[in-house]
C-alpha cells in the first residue's frame, strides 16, 4: 500500500470495474446467485466503513454500532409494515397518501396493504440514528479507553434489550414481510429474484459513493485534524482543532452510515430481527476494521467484502463466531495496523521518520 | 405492600445483587494490578460452574470446586501470558479488542467441549426447595453460600489490598508499571497472578451460584454486563464499592418488578451505568480523593 | 561501580544514542548534563533496562546488566529514581516506600526493611508527617522526596536519579541537592541527571556532557564549570557577571 | 454434515450401492444450531443428521440417498434468508426443514413460495402457515393447542386467576400472545403477566409478585433454564399453587435441573417423552420409542420435543417422496392430503387450508413423578 498510491477517484473507479467484473462473471458462468450475499455484504461494508472512520481516524472504539445499524432497520421495518388500510377513509390518511408519505402495495396472499412510503422510513430512520448518535455522543465521547469502550457497549446493548423487549417491533422474532423499497423508477430495492442484478449495483454503487465522499473527507483539513485527534488528543487540541466537536461528528457520520445501510439492507431481506442490535455483530463490525487496518477505508472495505461474504454463505458453518473471534485475535496480537500492513510494515518502520517517543508519562 | 413481601423482595435482590459483585470484584482485581479491563471476566465464572459440574461427577462436591478454581486459575494465567504479556506497550483500543477476542473463544471453546446443554451443581446443603425462614420471608440456603462467599472474598480482598506487600506491589504495578519495575517490583508475576487471581475468583463465584441460576457456554457474557455496571457503579477498582453497588443494584432490580414491566429491567440498569459513566465515571461510592487521581 | 561502553539505542530508525561511554566511581557523585531532548533520560533508562539498546555494554559492578529486566537490577543494587517522579499516586506514602524495599522483604529481611523506613523517615522528615497521605496529594518537592526515598529502600549501592529539579521550586531544588550530597555521604553512589548544569556540577565531583545522543565533553566539575562552551550552552545568563 | 461425509463415501464403496447410485436428494436444513436459539437447533440438527444415516445405510428412499445439507442460522433472520436463497437457487434442494425459530420461519416463508421450494417449518408460531401458503408446512404444534389443553385442566381445577411468566424469546412471546388471546375464553383473568429475560439467573422477584397478587396458578412459557429456576424459586418461597408450564419444559434435563422442586409440575408434552409408559396400543408409542432409543444411545442426552419436531419433517417429507417419487410437484400436494402420519408430536392430518396438521390430541397432559416425566391422566 505504501508504493503504489493511487489518488481516491482512481481507486473508486478500479472499484467498480472490479463490481462490473464480478457481476459480468457470475452471469456468465451462471453463478448469478452469489449477488445476493454481495448485495448483502455491500451493505454490512457501509456501516463497517463508517466504524473505520470513527476508530481508525478518530482513534475512538465504538462497541455500540450494530446499534444504530438496528435504529435504522427498525425504523424501516416498522413503518413499512404498519398497515394502515383500516384507516384509508380518514382525512389524514387520505393527505399523506396525496404528500407521497403513504404507499399501497400488494402482499403475499393476494390482499393489499397501506403503509408508509420506504423513502420516509430511510429519512426518518437515519435522522433518529443521528439523533440518537447526537444524543449520547456529546457526554459519551469525552469519555477515553476502556470506559469509551463500556459506554459504547452499554448503548448497543440498550437497543437490543429495547428490541427484544418491545412487543411492536416483534420483540425476539423480529418484523418480517418488509416490502421491497421503490428506490428509483422501475428500481426496487428488495429480495426478488427479477431485481437482483440492480440491487447488487444500486449497493456497490453506494459503497463507491461513500468512498469517494470518505476519501474526500479524510483527504481534507479534517481528515488530518481526525489524524491528530487520533495521534495525541491534547497535542490536538492545543494545536486549535476542536477534538470534541469532531469526534461527535464523526461518530454521527459513523451511525448515519450504519443506519442507512440498516435501512436498506432490512428492504433487500424483508425483514430484521433482534440479531441485528447484538453485541456479537458490534464485535464483528469491530473484527473487519480490525482485520482491514485501522485507519484503512479500503482495508476496511476488503475486509469487510471478504469476511461478510463467506459468513453470509455459512462457510464457517457452526463456528461463525469462532471464526471472528479468533481472527479479532490473531490481528490484535501479532499486526494490530491490518492484516494489509504485514509484509510492509517492516519496511515501514525503518523507512519512515518517526519522531522518539517521550518517556513514559506520569 | 406487606413487610414480608418487602422482605422476600429484598433478599432476592440480595442474592442477584452478590451474584453481580462477585463478578466486578473479578474485573477489579485485573483492573487494579494492569489497568486493562478484562472483557473475558464473565468466561471465567462460566468456566468455574461447568468444570465443577463436569469435576463433581467424579469427586466429593468441595474437591470438584476447589479443582475447578484451580483449574480456571490456570485458564487465566495461559490467557495472560499468551496474549498479554509480551504486547510491548499495547493500546488500550488493542487491549479491549484482544480481550474480547479472547472471550470469544473461551465461550466457544465450552460450546465445542460441553454442547449447548444446561448444567448445574447440587445444592451445597438441602435441596431444590428447601428454604429458611427470615422473618416472613422464605430463602434457599444456597444464598447463604453465595452472600457467604462474597464476604469472605471482600473481607480477604480488603486484607490482601490494604494490608500485605503483595497487594501494594500489584497496585503500584497498575498505577504505573515502569515505576514498579524500577522498585524491584516483579511485575510481569504480579500481573499474571492477578489475571489468574480474577479467574479464580470468578471461577469460585461461578461454582457457588451455579446451583441457583445454572450453567450453560453462553452465561458469561450476560453475567459480564452486569458485572462491569456494578463494577463502574462501585467505582473500577474498588472492591467494596463493587458490593456496595452490586447489592443495591440488585435490590433495586428486585424491587422494580414490582413496578415495572420486568422485560425492560436491562433497560433501566444499563442506562443507569451510561449516566454513572458520563456524570461521575469515578463510580458512585470512590472516595473524591483517589477518584482525583486517576484518569478517565 | 557503573561502566558504559559504546552504547547504542534508536527508536524505530531515529537514533537516540551513538556510542555513549561513561563510568561511575565508587562513593561518587557523577553527573550528566545536557538539554532537553540530549537523550539523558533515554541512557537512564536503558540503563535500566527499560529501553532496549541496539549495542554497546553496560557493565554494573563488574557484569554485564545489559538487556536484564528492570525489577532484577534493582536486585544487584542499581535503582533509578525516574523522570518526573512517578510516584504511586492512588497508595498511601509509607506503602510506597515499603514497595520500595519489597525485594528485601521477598528474602526475609523484613525487620531491617521497616528499620530502614526509619532511616527514610530521618532523612526526609516532611514524609513521615504524611505518612498516611496518598503520595498523589504531596506536593511536588515531597512527591521528589518520597521517590527519592522509596529508590534508598532498596539499598542500592548506585541511584540514578533522573532530573530531581525539574518543576520545582529553587529553594525545594536547594533541599533536593542537599539530600543527594548526604545520601552520597553515606555511602551510596549517585549518578546524577540534570538540565540544571549549575547546580549538578556544584554536588558533583565528575561530569559529562551529552549532546544530541554523544557524550561530548567529560572532566571534573570544575573544568566543565569553567569550560567556555558548557558555560555558553548550559549555564547561560547565569554566568555573565 | 461433516460427520456424514465418511458414512457417504463407505457407502459408495459398497458394491450395491456404487451400481446404482443415482444422484442423491438434496434435502436442506435451516436451523439454529449455535446461537441463543440453540436450544431448539441443536437437538434438530442432531436428529436429522442421525435420521439420514439411517435412510442412506438402508438404501434411501426409492433407491436415492438424502444429502443433507445443514446451514446454521445462528438464529438470526438475516442469515435464515441468505441461507434459504443459497439453498433454493444453488443447492437446488428438494426441500428446506426448518427454521428453528418462529422469526427466521416468517423471514423465509416468502422466499420458499417464490422458489415453490417445501418449506417444512419446526417453529411454533400459528402465522407460519395461517394464512395458508401452498409451499409452507410446519410440523411443530401450534401453541393454542398447548394453551388450550392447559387451560381446559386450570377450569376443571376452578382456577380463575393466573399469573404467567415467559422469556424474551420467540417461544416465550408466541405462548404469551395466545395464553392472552385465550385466557377470557377459559374465564381466566391474567394478574401478572411478566416477560423475563432469557438469560435469567433467578427468578424470585416475578414469583414473590406472583404470592403478592394471589394467584390461584403459576403458567411460565419459556425454553431456557429459567423454566427449572421458577419452579425452584417458586417452591422456596414456598407458592402453594399448582405449576404449569410449556411443552418447552417437555426436556427431562430441566425436570433434572430442577430436582424435587419439578415434583408435580403440569405441562403439555408430545409422547416422545413418555415414550416408555405409553399404553402397549397407542400408536405412536413404537415410533417414539424407537426414535427415542435411536437417539439416546448415539448422542448420550435426553430426546427433547424439538428434537422430535425434525425427526416429524423428515419423516413425512420421506414418506411423501416414498409415495409419490421425487417429484417437487407431487410431494408438496402429497403432503398436503396426508392423513394419518404416525409422528412424534402427534398424528398429522393434513389439508389444503391446514398445513400444520395436528389436533389438540398432539399434547398429553404430563407431570414429573420422582423425578421422571409421567402422563398426568384423569
Amino acid at each position: 500500500m505504501a508504493g503504489f498510491r493511487l489518488p481516491a477517484p482512481a481507486r473508486v473507479a478500479l472499484l467498480a470495474v472490479l463490481v462490473v467484473a464480478v457481476q459480468l462473471a457470475t452471469q456468465a458462468s451462471g453463478k448469478g446467485f452469489y449477488l445476493t450475499q454481495l448485495t448483502m455484504t455491500a451493505y454490512y461494508a457501509l456501516a463497517v466503513l463508517g466504524l473505520s472512520l470513527l476508530m481508525g481516524y478518530a482513534g475512538q472504539i465504538s462497541l455500540g454500532q450494530a446499534g444504530f445499524f438496528a435504529i435504522g432497520g427498525y425504523t424501516a421495518a416498522f413503518l413499512s409494515t404498519v398497515d394502515l388500510s383500516a384507516g384509508r377513509g380518514g382525512a389524514g390518511v387520505a393527505l399523506a397518501t396525496r404528500l407521497g408519505l403513504l404507499l399501497s402495495r400488494p402482499d403475499l396472499y393476494g390482499g393489499t396493504t397501506l403503509g408508509v412510503n420506504p423513502w420516509v422510513g430511510l429519512v426518518l430512520g437515519v435522522a433518529l440514528a443521528a439523533g440518537v448518535a447526537f444524543a449520547v455522543g456529546v457526554p459519551v465521547l469525552r469519555l477515553r479507553g476502556h470506559y469509551l469502550a463500556m459506554a459504547t457497549l452499554a448503548f448497543g446493548t440498550i437497543v437490543s434489550a429495547v428490541v427484544v423487549g418491545t412487543q411492536r417491533l416483534g420483540a425476539a422474532d423480529g418484523i418480517s414481510g418488509v416490502p421491497p423499497f421503490p428506490f428509483l423508477p422501475g428500481l426496487r430495492i428488495g429480495g426478488g429474484g427479477a431485481d437482483r442484478v440492480a440491487n447488487y449495483y444500486v449497493a456497490w454503487g453506494l459503497v463507491g459513493l461513500a468512498m469517494l465522499l470518505l476519501g474526500n473527507l479524510v483527504g481534507s483539513r479534517t481528515g488530518r485534524a481526525l489524524r491528530a485527534i487520533h495521534g495525541a488528543e491534547d497535542a490536538a487540541r492545543a494545536m486549535g482543532v476542536d477534538a470534541a466537536r469532531l469526534k461527535v461528528r464523526v461518530f454521527v457520520l459513523a451511525a448515519a452510515m450504519a443506519a442507512a445501510a440498516g435501512v436498506l439492507l432490512t428492504h433487500y431481506v424483508g425483514g430484521i430481527g433482534p440479531s441485528e442490535s447484538s453485541v456479537m455483530k458490534s464485535v464483528r463490525y469491530v473484527a473487519m476494521v480490525a482485520v482491514g487496518g485501522m485507519g484503512s477505508l479500503w482495508g476496511a472495505l476488503s475486509a469487510a467484502a471478504v469476511l461478510e461474504f463467506l459468513s453470509l454463505r455459512g462457510v464457517f458453518g457452526a463456528h461463525d463466531d469462532a471464526v471472528f473471534g479468533g481472527i479479532l485475535l490473531l490481528v490484535m496480537l501479532f499486526s494490530p495496523d491490518g492484516i494489509l500492513k504485514i509484509p510492509a510494515r517492516g519496511l515501514l518502520e525503518r523507512l519512515r521518520p518517526r519522531p522518539a517517543r517521550p518517556g513514559e508519562g506520569s | 405492600m406487606t413487610l414480608d413481601l418487602a422482605l422476600q423482595y429484598l433478599v432476592a435482590g440480595l442474592t442477584y445483587g452478590a451474584i453481580y459483585a462477585v463478578v466486578a470484584i473479578g474485573f477489579n482485581i485485573v483492573y487494579s494490578a494492569t489497568g486493562i479491563i478484562n472483557f473475558a471476566q464473565g468466561e471465567f465464572v462460566m468456566l468455574g460452574g461447568m468444570i465443577a459440574v463436569q469435576l463433581s461427577a467424579s469427586m466429593p462436591l468441595p474437591v470438584a470446586v476447589a479443582l475447578a478454581v484451580v483449574a480456571a486459575a490456570a485458564v487465566g494465567a495461559l490467557v495472560e501470558v499468551a496474549f498479554i504479556r509480551w504486547l510491548r506497550k499495547p493500546t488500550v483500543l488493542r487491549m479491549v479488542v484482544i480481550t474480547i477476542g479472547v472471550s470469544i473463544l473461551l465461550r466457544e471453546g465450552a460450546l465445542f467441549l460441553w454442547g449447548e446443554g444446561v448444567r448445574s451443581l447440587p445444592y451445597f446443603t438441602g435441596d431444590e426447595v428447601s428454604s429458611v425462614a427470615i422473618g416472613g420471608a422464605r430463602v434457599s440456603p444456597q444464598v447463604f453460600w453465595v452472600l457467604g462467599t462474597v464476604a469472605v472474598i471482600v473481607v480477604l480482598l480488603e486484607w490482601f489490598y490494604r494490608r500485605t506487600l503483595l497487594g501494594w506491589e500489584m497496585q503500584a504495578c497498575a498505577a504505573n508499571r515502569d515505576a514498579a519495575a524500577l522498585c524491584g517490583v516483579p511485575v510481569r508475576g504480579l500481573v499474571t497472578l492477578s489475571f489468574a487471581l480474577a479467574a479464580a475468583i470468578g471461577a469460585l463465584a461461578g461454582a457457588v451460584v451455579s446451583p441457583i441460576t445454572y450453567t450453560s457456554y453462553a452465561a458469561g457474557g450476560p453475567l459480564a454486563i452486569k458485572g462491569f455496571t456494578v463494577a463502574i457503579l462501585g467505582g473500577l477498582g474498588n472492591s467494596g464499592g463493587a458490593v456496595a453497588a452490586g447489592l443495591a443494584l440488585g435490590i433495586v432490580e428486585s424491587f422494580a418488578v414490582s413496578v415495572l414491566p420486568a422485560a425492560y429491567k436491562d433497560v433501566v440498569t444499563l442506562t443507569l451505568l451510561l449516566a454513572v459513566l458520563v456524570v461521575r465515571p469515578s463510580g458512585l461510592f470512590a472516595s473524591g480523593e483517589a477518584a482525583r487521581l486517576k484518569e478517565f | 561501580m557503573l561502566r558504559v561502553r559504546n552504547l547504542d539505542v534508536s527508536y524505530g530508525p531515529v537514533a537516540a544514542l551513538r556510542r555513549v561511554s561513561l563510568h561511575v566511581n565508587p562513593g561518587e557523585i557523577a553527573t550528566l548534563i545536557g538539554a532537553n531532548g540530549a537523550g539523558k533520560t533515554t541512557l537512564l533508562r536503558s540503563i535500566a533496562g527499560l529501553t532496549p539498546a541496539q549495542g554497546g555494554e553496560v557493565l554494573f559492578r563488574g557484569a554485564s546488566v545489559l538487556g536484564m529486566r528492570p525489577e532484577r537490577l534493582v536486585a544487584q543494587g542499581c535503582s533509578l529514581v525516574p523522570e518526573g517522579r512517578q510516584v504511586f499516586a492512588t497508595l498511601p506514602v509509607r506503602e510506597n516506600l515499603l514497595i520500595g524495599g519489597s525485594l528485601r522483604v521477598r528474602r526475609g529481611l523484613r525487620r531491617e526493611v521497616e528499620g530502614d523506613l526509619e532511616k527514610i523517615y530521618r532523612l526526609f522528615p516532611r514524609l513521615q508527617e504524611r505518612e498516611r497521605q496518598l503520595a498523589g496529594t504531596l506536593s511536588g518537592g515531597e512527591q521528589q522526596m518520597l521517590a527519592i526515598g522509596r529508590a534508598l529502600m532498596a539499598r542500592p549501592a548506585l541511584v540514578m536519579l533522573d532530573e530531581p529539579s525539574m518543576g520545582l521550586a529553587p529553594l525545594v531544588v536547594k533541599d533536593i541537592l542537599l539530600t543527594v550530597e548526604r545520601i552520597a555521604a553515606g555511602g551510596t553512589t549517585v549518578l546524577l541527571v540534570e538540565q540544571n548544569a549549575r547546580s549538578a556540577l556544584r554536588v558533583a565531583r565528575r561530569g559529562y556532557v551529552l549532546e544530541n545522543g554523544r557524550v561530548v565533553l567529560e572532566g571534573t566539575s570544575e573544568e566543565l564549570l569553567r569550560n567556555r562552551d558548557v558555560q555558553r550552552a548550559y549555564l547561560g545568563s547565569e554566568v555573565i557577571p | 454434515m461433516t460427520r456424514l461425509v465418511p458414512v457417504l463415501a463407505l457407502l459408495a464403496l459398497l458394491p450395491g450401492a456404487a451400481r446404482a447410485a443415482p444422484e442423491p436428494i438434496k434435502v436442506g436444513a435451516l436451523l439454529a444450531v449455535t446461537g441463543p436459539a440453540a436450544l431448539l437447533g441443536a437437538p434438530e440438527a442432531r436428529t436429522l443428521e442421525m435420521r439420514v444415516q439411517e435412510l442412506n445405510a438402508r438404501g434411501g428412499v426409492g433407491g436415492r440417498t438424502i444429502q443433507l445439507v445443514i446451514k446454521d442460522t445462528g438464529g438470526s433472520p438475516e442469515k435464515a434468508v441468505s441461507f434459504a436463497r443459497q439453498l433454493i437457487e444453488e443447492e437446488k434442494v428438494f426441500a428446506i426443514i426448518g427454521p428453528s425459530t418462529s422469526g427466521e420461519s416468517m423471514a423465509v416463508k416468502g422466499i420458499a413460495e417464490e422458489g415453490k421450494t417445501l418449506l417444512l417449518s419446526l417453529a411454533a408460531a400459528e402465522a407460519i402457515v395461517n394464512p395458508v401458503l401452498p409451499h409452507v408446512f410446519k410440523v411443530a404444534p401450534k401453541d393454542s393447542l398447548a394453551v388450550e389443553l392447559i387451560f381446559q385442566r386450570m377450569q376443571r381445577m376452578g382456577v380463575t386467576r393466573l399469573g404467567l411468566l415467559s422469556s424474551n424469546t420467540g417461544f416465550g412471546k408466541g405462548g404469551k400472545e395466545q395464553v392472552e388471546k385465550l385466557a377470557p375464553q377459559y374465564g381466566l383473568s391474567l394478574l401478572v403477566n411478566e416477560v423475563y429475560d432469557k438469560n435469567a439467573t433467578d427468578l424470585t422477584a416475578e414469583v414473590v409478585k406472583m404470592k403478592a397478587a394471589g394467584v390461584q396458578a403459576l403458567l411460565n412459557w419459556s425454553i431456557e433454564p429459567a423454566q427449572s429456576i421458577v419452579l425452584k424459586n417458586a417452591r422456596q418461597i414456598q407458592l402453594a399453587v399448582p405449576l404449569f408450564q410449556s411443552h418447552g419444559f417437555a426436556n427431562v434435563q430441566y425436570a433434572k435441573a430442577a430436582g424435587s422442586a419439578a415434583e408435580g409440575v403440569i405441562f403439555p408434552a408430545s409422547r416422545i417423552v413418555v415414550a416408555d409408559q405409553l399404553p402397549a396400543g397407542n400408536p405412536q408409542k413404537p415410533v417414539v420409542e424407537a426414535y427415542r432409543k435411536a437417539y439416546e444411545a448415539r448422542y448420550k442426552e435426553d430426546v427433547s420435543t424439538f428434537g422430535g419436531h425434525a425427526w416429524d419433517a423428515f419423516g413425512i417429507l420421506v414418506k411423501a417422496i416414498e409415495q409419490v417419487g421425487p417429484d417437487r410437484v407431487k410431494v408438496r400436494a402429497a403432503i398436503e392430503e396426508m392423513k394419518g402420519f404416525v409422528g412424534t408430536a402427534g398424528i398429522f392430518n393434513f389439508s389444503p387450508t391446514d398445513h400444520n396438521g395436528l389436533d389438540i390430541g398432539a399434547f398429553e397432559l404430563c407431570t414429573v413423578r420422582n423425578g421422571r416425566f409421567a402422563p398426568l391422566g384423569g
